[in-house]
Parts: C-alpha cells; structure tokens; sequence
C-alpha cells in the first residue's frame, strides 16, 4: 500500500491540499478565510488533473521542427485552462458577495452575521 | 353484454359542469338556482335512460385513458353502480331543493352550492368506476370536495370537526391507496368488472394485508364502529350536507366500496375458503348494536341520528360480510331503504331547526301538533328502521335473515332482533313527546315548515312506502339488486 | 446536409447567445430586456420542441460538434431524460413572464441591474439545457458551472438584508460539490482515457483497479446529492430558495433542483452498463436518505409561517421521493421518480408563483398575516390550493402518479416498509397545507385592509393559472410524460437485467 | 475543541480518497490507458487534423470547442453576477470611522515603471492571443494580461483616465466580443462542414488558421474587458 502512495505521490499531494482546503472553509471564521479555503481546494483539483496528463520525460504537445516524443497528453491541460476560467469565475462572484456583505453589515466574520439574521 | 356509451361519464360531468358554472356565475341567486336544478334533473334522466338497459343486463363501458397497460381510468355502469348512482341521483334532486329553502338566509352559497356540486358528481363518478384506481381518484376527490361544506360556518368547533374528518378519511384514503398497489403488485389488474381478480395462490397474508388495508380504508368512511369518530363531529355542518353527505353520498361511498372490495376485487368463492369475512361480520355486528345503544342516550337530536346511520350503515357491511345471495340482496338494497328514511329524518330535524329553532329530544315536547306532516313523514322513517312490513327497512332485515339462515350464522337472527328493539327505544320516544305529550304554552296552532322543505321530506317518507310495498315490481331497483347479485354469486 | 439535428447546438447556444446580448440590447432602455428574453425564449421553445418530437419519433440521437466521431470530441446525446428540456424551457418562459412586473416591484434593486437579472436568468436555463443534453462528462462540468453561478447570483440578486449571506453559503457549498464532481471526472479520465460518457461505460469495466472507480461513484454522487439538496446536505436550501425573488425560487425549485437528480441519472447509466460495482449498498442508502428526507422536510415546513419557507422545505421532501424512486431501481420506482421529476417541476413552480402574487400584492409573507386573502385574490389563492392538493398528491392532480409509481416499485422491489412510509409521509405534508388552505379562505383577515387588495397583475396571473391547470391535468394526462420515461427506464436497467 | 473534531472528521475522510487515488494507474507512465487512448490520436494527427501545432490549443479550440464556448459563457456569467450583485450599491460614506481613509499615496517610482512599461505589456498579450495555435498561449492567457494591465493602469492614472477605454455604449459589445466571435465562426463552420463549430478539412489551411485567429482574438480581448469591467465595479466609490 505505502508503495502504491509513494509512486502515486503527486495524487497523493493534491489530495491532501483538497482536505486542507475543506478544513479551512469548515474551521475558519472569516469569511476571506473560507473563500481563500475554496481556492486552494481548486488548485489542489486542477493540480491532480494536470498531474494525471504527465508522461515521463515529455515533452510539451507543441509539433515544432525538433519536437521528439513522448508527448504530455494534451486533454488535461485544455481541461485545466478550462477549470481555471471556472475558478476565476467564482472568485469574482464571491468577492462581490463579500464586499456587498461588508458594505451593508459591516462585518465578514461568519458568526456575528449568524446574530444578525 | 358490454356497450360502449358515453352516458356514465356523461352524468358526473354533468355536475362537474354545474359546479364550474355555480362557481363563475353563481353570484346571481337566479342562475345559481337554475343550474343546480338543471343539472340535477338532467342527470337523473341520464341515469334513468340507463336503467332500462342495465335492468335488461346490458353493461355501459366508456374507457377514457390508461396511463400504462392495467393502469388508466374508465367508467363502467354495471348493475351495482347503477343501483347506488339511481339512489344518489334521485337524492341529489331532493336534497337541491331542500337545501335551496334552507340556505335562503345564509352566506357563503356560491361556495356551499359549488362544493356539493362537485360532491355528488364525485358520488356518481365512483358508482361508474370500473377499476379501483379511478375509484380511488373519485374517493380522494370525495374527501377534499366534503371539506369545505364540513367546516362551511367557520366556527372554531367547525375546523376541529374538519380536521378531525380530514385525519379520519386521509389515512383511510391512504390506506386503499397501497391496498390497491398491492392488489396492482399481485394481480397486474385493477379492473373491477370481473366477480373477483384475486386467487388463492396468492400468498395468505398479503391476501389478509390487502384485505385489512382495503376494508380498514373503506370503514373509515362507512364509519364502522372503531373507525366512526368523525361522523358525529361533523353533524356541526348545515343540515342539507349532513343530510346527502353524511347520510348518503360519503358514508354509502365507504359502503359502496366495501362491497366493490368484497365482490369484485376479492370474489365470493375465494373470500369462503380465506375466511376474512367472520371477523368482519362481528364487528358489524358489534357496531349495530353498540351505536344503537349511544344513540339511545344522545340528546341531541342530529347526533342521535348520526349514531342510527352508523348503526344502519353495519347492516349494509354485515350483509355482505355474509357471503350468501340473500345476504347479499339485503346489503345492496339497504343502500336505497336506508338512504331513503334517513334524508327523511335529516330534512325534519333540520325543517324543526329552520322552524323553531329547537335542536334537543327533549324540546321536542308537542311538535306534532304544531307541524303534523314533518313529524308524520318522521314516524314513517322511524317505522322503515324498525322494521314495520310496509316499510323500506322491513325488507333489508327479512333478507338479512334469510341469508343468516343460509350460512347458518343464526347469532345475526339475535342481532337483528336486539337491534330492532334499540331502533324502538330510540325513535318512539321522539314520536311519544311530539304527539302524545302537550305543548308547552299554548302553541296549538298549525305551522308547517315552508313548501321547498316540507315537499322534498313528504316525497321521501313517500319513497319509503314505495320502496317497502312494491319492492317485486320489475321496474324497481330492487331488481338491479338481484341482478348485481346474480352477476356475482354466478347464478 | 441539413437534417433535424441542427436544432440541438442551436437550443444550448440561443440563450447563452441571448444572455450575452441582453445589456447590449438594453442600452437604450432597460424594459427591452424583457421582450428580448421573452423572443429568445421563443426560438428556444420551438427548438425544444422540434428534438422531443425527433426523439419521440427516432428514440435517442446526437450530435457532433466539430464533426469528430464521439470519443475524439464531445457528443451532445438527446435521450428521453434529455426530453425534461421541456419543463425547463416551459417553466423558464413562464418565469420570464412573471419577471417582467416583479423585478420592477423589486424596490430595494436599483434599475440599471434589471438587464443583468435577465442576462443571469437566460444563462441558468441555457447552461440547464446544455447539462440535460449534453453526453460528454467534462462539457456535463462546465454547464453545471454555468446554472450555478448564475443560481447564486439570482439568490442574491433581491434586495433582502440577509440574501447575500444565503448566497455565499449556497456558493460555498455548491462550489465544494462542483470540486468534487471535477474530481471524480478526473479520475474517470484517468481510469479510462476518454471523457465520452459511454465510452467511459464501456472502457471502466476494463479499468485494471476497482478502488478509483468506487471512490469517482462516491465523489459524484455526493457532488450531486449536494446539488439536489438531499437530506445531509440540503441546509443551503430553505434561505436560498426563499429569500431568492418569487420567479427565481421558481426556477431554483423546480429545475435547478432536478439537475442534482438528473447527474445522478447520468451516473447510473454510467456505472450500470459499466457493471464493475454492486450499486445494491448505493441504492440502500439513497432510499434510506430519500425517506429521511421526506419525513424531515414535512416535518419542518409544519412549523413555518413563512410562506416561501415553507414551500422550500417541501421541496426537500419531495426530493426526496425521486431519490426513493431512484434507489428502489425497479422498473415502476424508476418511472415514477422521472415523472415526479417533471410534475414537481409544474407544482412547485405554480405554488412559488402564486406566492409571488400574494407577496407582490400584500406586501406580506406569513401566513397569519395573509389571513382572509382568499376573498380578495380568488384566482391566486384557486392556484395555490390546486398546487397544495396535487403536491400532496390527490388522484387527478400531477403529484398522483409519482406515489402510485413508487409505492408500486416499492413492493416490486419487496420492501413494502418504504411504500407504506412514502404514503403516510405524504400525510404529514397535508398538514401544513391545509393550514395554507384554511388561512387562506377560511380565518378572519389579521389585517383588514388585506380585503381590498386587487387581484395580481395579468402578466404574473397566466403563468399561474396556466401551471395551476396543467398541474389538474397531468394526472390524468400522465401517458405523455410516461411515454417518455419508460423506455428510458427500461434502457437504465436493461444491464442489471432489471 | 470544533476544531479537532473538524480535523479528526477531515483525516477520516481523507482514507478513502488516498485509497482510491492510490491505486490510480502509476503516475507517468506512457502506457497508462490516459495516454494510448484519445491523446495518442490528438498528438499524432492533431497538427494535420485540427491546424494547430500547439495541440493544446487544437484540443481547446477544434476538438473540445463546445467545451470553450461553455467556458467563455462562464466568464460572462461572472461578470453578469458580479454587475448583478454590485451595482448601484454605494459604498458607504468614507468617514465611517471618523477620520476618512487617506488612499495611500502612490510612490512615483511605481506610476513611472507602470506607465514606461504599458506599451510592451500590450505588444507581448497581443503576442501570446495571435501565436496561440503555434506556441504556449492563446486568448484566455492574453485576455489575463490585457485585464492585469488595465486595473495596474487604473490604479495607476485613476479610474477617470482609464474609463474611457470602455465607452458605455462599446463596452457590452466588448464584453460580448467572446461568444459572438465563437458563434460567428461556429456558423461559418456549419456552412463549410455542416458540422456546428466545424473547421474546414488540410485542402483551405489558411481558412481553419484564420478562424482560430479571430476566436482567439474574440477571446482575449472579451476576457480582458470582462476583467476590467469587474474591477471597475468593485472599486467603484
């Protein structure tokens, strides 16, 4: 088992950057603190999935003149590109939720906003 | 002899239609008048062009739509649904003009008149069901169409009475619901058409299961007696409801499905060797004697007539829990010589009400003098319970017996003879106080309740004796009774 | 070579298109916005209606964009359960409908957001048609991405003091469940190769390990779960769906609702004709769940006075009678969870706009508040009693079927435990509602001057009554749905030999 | 104490999702079934097939198009949402603390270094959008550069000054420019294949170039006003 992990040692990395990631949106307060939480949880994904696309000793997909194989496959990367823009996304559409949260109740720490409800 | 016709979906659309137009255009005392009226004579002639033909034993079959094959929803007027849906048609006539004079002065009539509108096409719709998934569908309907008028004056004792009618009838309603998925499960067939879908292979207890949840579902309504505490509440509803709803059009339909259950989804012959039908037959028993025994002590006069339907209704369950033709004839014809007497007494207690305002026994002190014919048209429904010959209920009972000689169950003789005596000793006191005792005070002249009351109750004491005398005549329901049993005992 | 297939690209990118032109065309004035929703819509209906037709006709069709054979490039696969496209598209115009006088009621919002709020609302229904339609796992993903987002900024988009906090909690949570749906794609892709939802079917069951698929299943199914707010995970739902504008809580209830349900259906396809795990522990455990959360959701909504409240967590209870159809996985409990999936859409859609009515014309949301409204808006107080009756589930209306089907998959499956505890369940759910019923017509108005109070606006009345008479008819129309549903169930369980 | 019981709750979960990550096919290694299977085509015929030598941008532009096209309607959503959220919501008046909050006086050192640096800045994004199908690059990156210099401008001159390079009237167009570059070439592509987003097979190289080009292009620049459109809203007084 342990050497299945280690070979898998990258998978691995993510995986353990994803439950940081949901320890820090369970366990803090702040609400920065839970969005920035969600944001390394994404970068824990999107680093499993371009992980998964690695060949050893490969190279970039790009078919320049001296380009020799073993190439990395391509689809993680567009998947990643994609997964990136989603992630921006939603760190836009947070960031406006906590400003406008600030700005009407003056505060962002979660358990003084459950009061107030 | 099965014909496709469209007249048993005809009649409960023709009420549907009536409730929709009272609902849109029922403001205007007039056009409200005009349609129930309309609808109600024109669907008796509907249902009247059938009975020829189905008295002949040809079947009225109209198949609207099945969701998947088994499933779907369809009318059929056989002998059986054609007995109830006469019954309740004719009533619905009666009860329309009587409930006409009576609301005069009341609030609320669009609502009042849409609602029992929609009841009474929902009545008849389930006598034209010819599988138990559209029978389900009406009965469902029947409840939430009821509850508006249950709780129509608005008073806080209304709702409680409402609520406790809806908690009653929705578990039962929630009952026959897997009952019938269950019957759906063994057989693949809801259909009601043949003398009984389910068969012995099935094994014992699902077949008790089924039949507990379906004849438990269907007591709720025909108030069997652990089952019955909403029928006395609910008497708070204005007098024509409690007189077509909880005399006829409701507890006949919880009736009316326990004989549906008995004779077309179980089947005589497999009912004898499961054996269900025993316990059944001494609940009945236990209830007629039981609520007879309350009413005697009820003062108030609508309960102590509610506490008698509970009591008549258990003639009609152990009439069929009895397995044997002439038991059989006596449950079917109960229907019409209970529902008969019945309205009758509910349209004088409530001409008594409207009149004079009185609503105990005990007030009723010299009634007789002061409205002969009312109390007259009651003695005659008091006779019919009783059981005097020349009167409707004298020939549910002599039938009744006659089937409890047939399967040699002879403690039904005893029950009917205690049951009997029980009538007496709670209507003749009624009939002793309004003619043999004076009035009090001086009030010795005659003041008849007003004609759209006193017509509808003389017309019904007077169906009471028709239906006791000429009960052999080929043109009677009667008749339709034999046939129904006929189809399903396979003579 | 034009043939019926061109419709399908063209219902995914017409509201997307339109979406992203509505604040241009709103430059001059902002009450364009609406018309232009409304016709983009329109084009959007008839292209629903030409690929249910098709698939009617021919049974399950793709297409391919870009003209690359399916595991090379992504497959939009239209099946029967992709034919829900109709409730969304019916139920998205409607709401479109019904927003052109609430969002002007709105008084908190400012104007110039108008456009926004339909651009957003065009963009969920789009990005609900791309997820229902499409066949490719990671294309599933990026629609997902696209009704979520614009769910929680319609959730915030009212003015309400504490919207925007239910709406980063239901950003915080849907995020989380988005995370782990890209995951478990991740790791399908990582088994397989291929990111075409059959081939994965076809190649996991040649997956070497067992463990990666097993935990994707897992990932995905909770992702879902999350997103259809089932029992553990349903908290986000009850402030979201009621602090959210009468038309939103609509669309959120209805349909974006579904979509968690309609993923997990695309996961059973999946992982059936894969066969490589024993689904029968999963299934135990949904239908466990979907029981839990009937009870627990008709045992809240008893208590509320909120009238939206109200309406949210019966959503959750009714979630959970599709998810009990979904895990019974017998022929009958699978129908009757994919017709509850479609007649809830309508119910619940008719009951939230009705409320929208009482709201926009009372100004107020409790019940004993809105004692007596019965007198005075007949038509919408009709509405919200035909939608109580057919969500409890009385035999004409739509919510019938649903509990006949189940109930009877339920003993096909041979635990008769589960179809007696939906039907009483359903009991519990009366409860509540008549307390609606009774407030409604039979109390005496709190606040007089609720009996003056005109009659809602025609624009918001159509879509209520129309959803108000489709909802009585369903049940007894109910073939049309099933027509549908039953090959596709039959399909769905084809490989277990169901 | 949550704490610990969050963490405790975290670890466990973290078993199952170890176990299955573990036995994953081994990392890195060519014949792993991700490699053989769909790539293996892209790389091979993806140059010829596809007109792209950066298969990567073949893959996201050709092969997964519909893929982008969904992604670039998120961008739009984000901003949507943002807008939706933000405007017209004036933040409150500065003073809410009594002393107004003195915005930090700007080094001239930074605004010198920005305002020489602006024009390569551009040149370089315009590189990166243009040459994306041959090198490491394509619209979304360029469209990031193109927003990052936007708002390092705006901090720079103030947001009067860099305003006017979203007119009120152009900036929905602009903001647009993305899906409708995609969509226009999408047409065209059902015209030339009678495949939606279809590029045309080797024989008209030049043409499947030139459409990438223009969705590249479409993309950049619909990415970069979406970026600067929602730090203008934020930072909005």
């Amino acid at each position: 088992m342990l050497e299945a992990l280690w070979n898998n040692v990258d998978y691995v990395a993510s995986v353990v950057l994803f439950c940081i990631g949901l320890y820090i949106i369970i366990a803090k307060n702040n609400l920065i603190k839970k969005f920035l939480g969600l944001n390394i949880m994404e970068t824990a994904v999107f680093s499993f999935i371009v992980a998964l696309g690695v060949v050893d000793g490969g190279e970039p997909p790009i078919m320049g003149p001296d380009a020799t194989p073993p190439f990395a496959s391509p689809i993680p990367q567009a998947l990643v590109l994609t997964g990136i823009v989603v992630a921006v996304s939603t760190t836009a559409l947070a960031l406006s939720l906590i400003i406008r949260i600030y700005r009407q109740c003056g505060t962002i720490e979660a358990d003084e906003l459950r009061e107030m409800e | 002899m099965e014909v496709y016709d469209i007249r048993p979906i005809l009649a409960p659309t023709i009420s549907l239609v009536c409730a929709g137009m009272v609902f849109l255009v029922g403001r205007n005392k007039h056009w409200r008048r005009f349609w129930m009226l309309s609808a109600a004579v024109l669907k008796l002639v509907v249902v009247m062009s059938m009975l020829p033909g189905s008295l002949r034993g040809i079947v009225y079959v109209f198949d609207m739509i099945d969701f998947t094959p088994g499933i779907g929803i369809g009318f059929r007027a056989d002998a059986l649904g054609m007995f109830f849906a006469v019954v309740s048609s004719t009533l619905w006539l009666f009860t329309t003009i009587y409930a006409i004079g009576y609301m005069k002065g009341e609030g609320q009539r669009v609502r009042f008149f849409g609602f029992f509108a929609l009841c009474v096409s929902t009545t008849v719709g389930l006598a034209f069901a010819e599988n138990l998934l559209t029978f389900f569908i009406f009965y469902e309907m029947l409840t939430i169409c009821t509850y508006p008028l249950v709780i129509h004056d608005e008073t806080p004792e209304a709702f409680r009475a409402g609520r406790k009618y809806l908690t009653y009838t929705l578990i039962g309603g929630a009952c026959i619901l897997v009952g019938a998925v269950m019957v759906f499960d063994a057989t693949g067939t809801l259909s009601l058409s043949q003398p009984g879908i389910l068969s012995t292979d099935i094994s014992y207890n699902t077949l008790a299961l089924i039949f507990a949840l379906l004849i438990g579902g269907f007591s709720v309504k025909a108030a069997v007696m652990p089952l019955h505490g909403w029928l006395p509440s609910a008497m708070v509803a204005p007098t024509p409801v409690t007189a077509l709803l909880h005399a006829v059009a409701v507890v006949k339909a919880g009736a009316f499905g326990i004989l549906r259950t008995i004779y077309n989804v179980f089947g005589v012959d497999v009912l004898e060797d499961v054996g269900f039908t025993i316990p059944l037959a001494a609940i009945a028993g236990f209830t007629i004697i039981a609520a007879s025994l309350v009413a005697i002590f009820q003062d108030n006069f609508k309960r102590r007539l509610a506490f008698s339907t509970i009591s008549q209704l258990s003639y009609i369950v152990l009439g069929a829990a009895l397995l044997t033709p002439f038991a059989a004839t006596a449950a079917i014809v109960h229907i019409a010589n209970q529902a008969f007497p019945k309205i009758t007494m509910f349209f004088v207690a409530g001409a008594i009400q409207r009149k004079t305002g009185k609503t105990t026994v005990h007030e009723l002190a010299g009634i007789g003098y002061r409205m002969p014919w009312t109390m007259g048209a009651f003695s005659v429904a008091a006779m019919s319970f009783i059981g005097m010959p020349l009167f409707a209920g004298f020939i549910t009972k002599w039938y009744l017996s006659l089937g409890a000689l047939e399967s040699a169950d002879y403690w039904v003789l005893i029950v009917m003879v205690v049951s009997s005596m029980l009538n007496a000793a709670y209507f003749l006191p009624i009939i002793y106080l309004a003619f043999f005792k004076a009035p009090p005070g001086t009030e010795m002249h005659v003041d008849e309740a007003p004609p759209t009351l006193l017509v509808p109750i003389l017309i019904c004491a007077a169906y009471v004796i028709i239906l006791g005398t000429t009960a052999q005549v080929p043109g009677m329901p009667f008749s339709l009774a034999e046939a129904a049993v006929h189809f399903v005992f396979g003579l | 070579m034009y043939d019926w297939a061109h419709w399908l690209p063209l219902a995914i990118l017409t509201p997307l298109l339109g979406a992203v032109l509505t604040p241009v065309v709103s430059l001059r004035s902002r009450h364009v916005a609406v018309w232009w929703s409304l016709g983009v819509m329109t084009v959007t209906s008839v292209a629903a209606a030409m690929l249910i037709i098709r698939v009617a006709l021919e049974g399950p069709f793709s297409y391919l964009p870009g003209g690359w054979e399916p595991p090379y490039g992504i497959e939009l696969r239209f099946d029967e359960f992709s034919a829900s496209v109709s409730v969304i598209v019916l139920i998205g115009w409607l709401a479109v409908l019904y927003s052109l006088r609430y969002t002007e009621w709105l008084r908190e919002v400012p104007k110039q957001r108008i456009p926004y709020y339909y651009s957003l609302l065009l963009l969920n229904l789009g990005g609900m048609i791309g997820f229902v339609v499409t066949g490719d796992l990671f294309n599933l993903f990026v629609f997902l991405e696209i009704l979520s987002l614009s769910s929680y900024a319609l959730v915030a988009f009212s003015g309400e003091h504490i919207a925007e906090m239910a709406a980063f909690k239901y950003l915080l949570m849907g995020a989380i469940s988005s995370l782990l749906v890209l995951f478990s794609i991740a790791i399908l892709f990582g088994l397989t190769g291929s990111l075409n939802m059959a081939d994965v079917a076809t190649r996991l069951s040649s997956a070497e390990s067992v463990a990666p698929a097993a935990l994707a299943l897992g990932m995905l199914t909770v992702g879902f779960m999350v997103k259809a707010a089932l029992f553990p995970v349903h908290i986000w739902l009850p402030d979201a769906h009621s602090i959210a504008p009468s038309p939103i809580s609509a669309v959120l209830s209805g349909l974006v609702v579904k979509i968690g349900i309609l993923g997990m259906i695309r996961i059973y396809q999946i992982y059936n004709t894969a066969g490589v795990i024993d689904m029968h522990w999963l299934n135990h455990v949904l239908v466990w769940l979907g029981a839990i959360s009937i009870v627990m959701g008709a045992f809240f909504a008893i208590f509320q006075d909120d009238i939206k409240l109200m309406l949210a967590y019966s959503t959750i209870s009714n979630i959970g009678y599709i998810v009990m159809g979904l895990g019974l996985s017998t022929n009958f409990s699978i129908i009757g969870g994919s017709v509850h999936v479609f007649n809830h859409a309508l119910i619940k859609a008719t009951l939230f706009f009705a409320a929208g009515c009482l709201i926009y014309r009372t100004g107020y949301r409790t019940l004993t508040d809105l004692r007596g409204v019965g007198h005075s808006m007949p038509l919408t107080s009709i509405a919200i009693s035909i939608g109580a009756i057919s969500i409890v589930g009385i035999p004409p209306t739509a919510g019938f079927l649903c509990k006949w089907y189940i109930t009877l998959g339920a003993f096909e499956a041979e635990q008769p435990f589960f179809g007696f505890a939906l039907i009483f369940g359903a009991l519990f759910i009366f409860i509540y509602y008549i307390r609606m019923v009774n407030a409604f017509y039979f109390q005496a108005p709190t606040h007089p001057e609720i009996l003056e109070v005109k009659e809602a606006p025609a624009s918001m009345l159509f879509p209520t009554l129309f959803l108000a008479g489709l909802c009585l008819v369903m049940g007894i129309l109910g073939r049309i749905p099933l027509a549908f549903i039953e090959p596709a169930a039959q399909r769905l369980l084809a490989p277990l030999g169901g | 104490m949550k704490k610990a019981l969050v963490a405790a709750l975290l670890v466990l979960t973290a078993i199952p999702l170890l176990i299955g990550v573990a036995s994953m096919p081994p990392h890195g290694d060519p014949d792993a079934p991700m490699h053989t299977h769909v790539s293996a085509r892209y790389i091979e015929q993806g140059e010829e097939e596809a007109g792209a030598a950066n298969i990567v941008t073949a893959v996201i532009l050709n092969y997964r198009g519909l893929d982008t096209a969904g992604e670039v309607t998120v961008i739009f959503t984000a901003l949507a949402a943002a807008l939706a959220v933000l405007i017209g919501f004036p933040a409150p008046p500065k003073d809410n603390d009594g002393v107004p909050a003195a915005p930090a006086p700007l080094s001239p050192v930074v605004s010198f270094v920005v305002r020489l640096l602006a024009p390569f800045i551009v040149l370089f994004s315009v590189y990166v959008i243009l040459n994306g199908h041959v090198t490491p690059g394509g619209g979304f990156q360029g469209g990031a550069i193109l927003g990052g210099l936007f708002i390092a401008l705006t901090i720079v001159l103030g947001e009067g000054r860099t305003r006017v390079l979203l007119p009120r009237r152009g900036a929905p167009w602009m903001q647009g420019a993305a899906l409708l570059a995609f969509v226009a070439v999408g047409i065209l592509g059902t015209a030339l294949t009678g495949y939606f987003l279809g590029y045309p097979a080797e024989s008209q190289h030049l043409v499947t170039e030139l459409m990438m080009l223009v969705i590249e292009v479409g993309i950049g620049l619909g990415g970069a006003a979406i970026f600067a459109t929602i730090f203008l809203q934020m930072e909005e007084e």
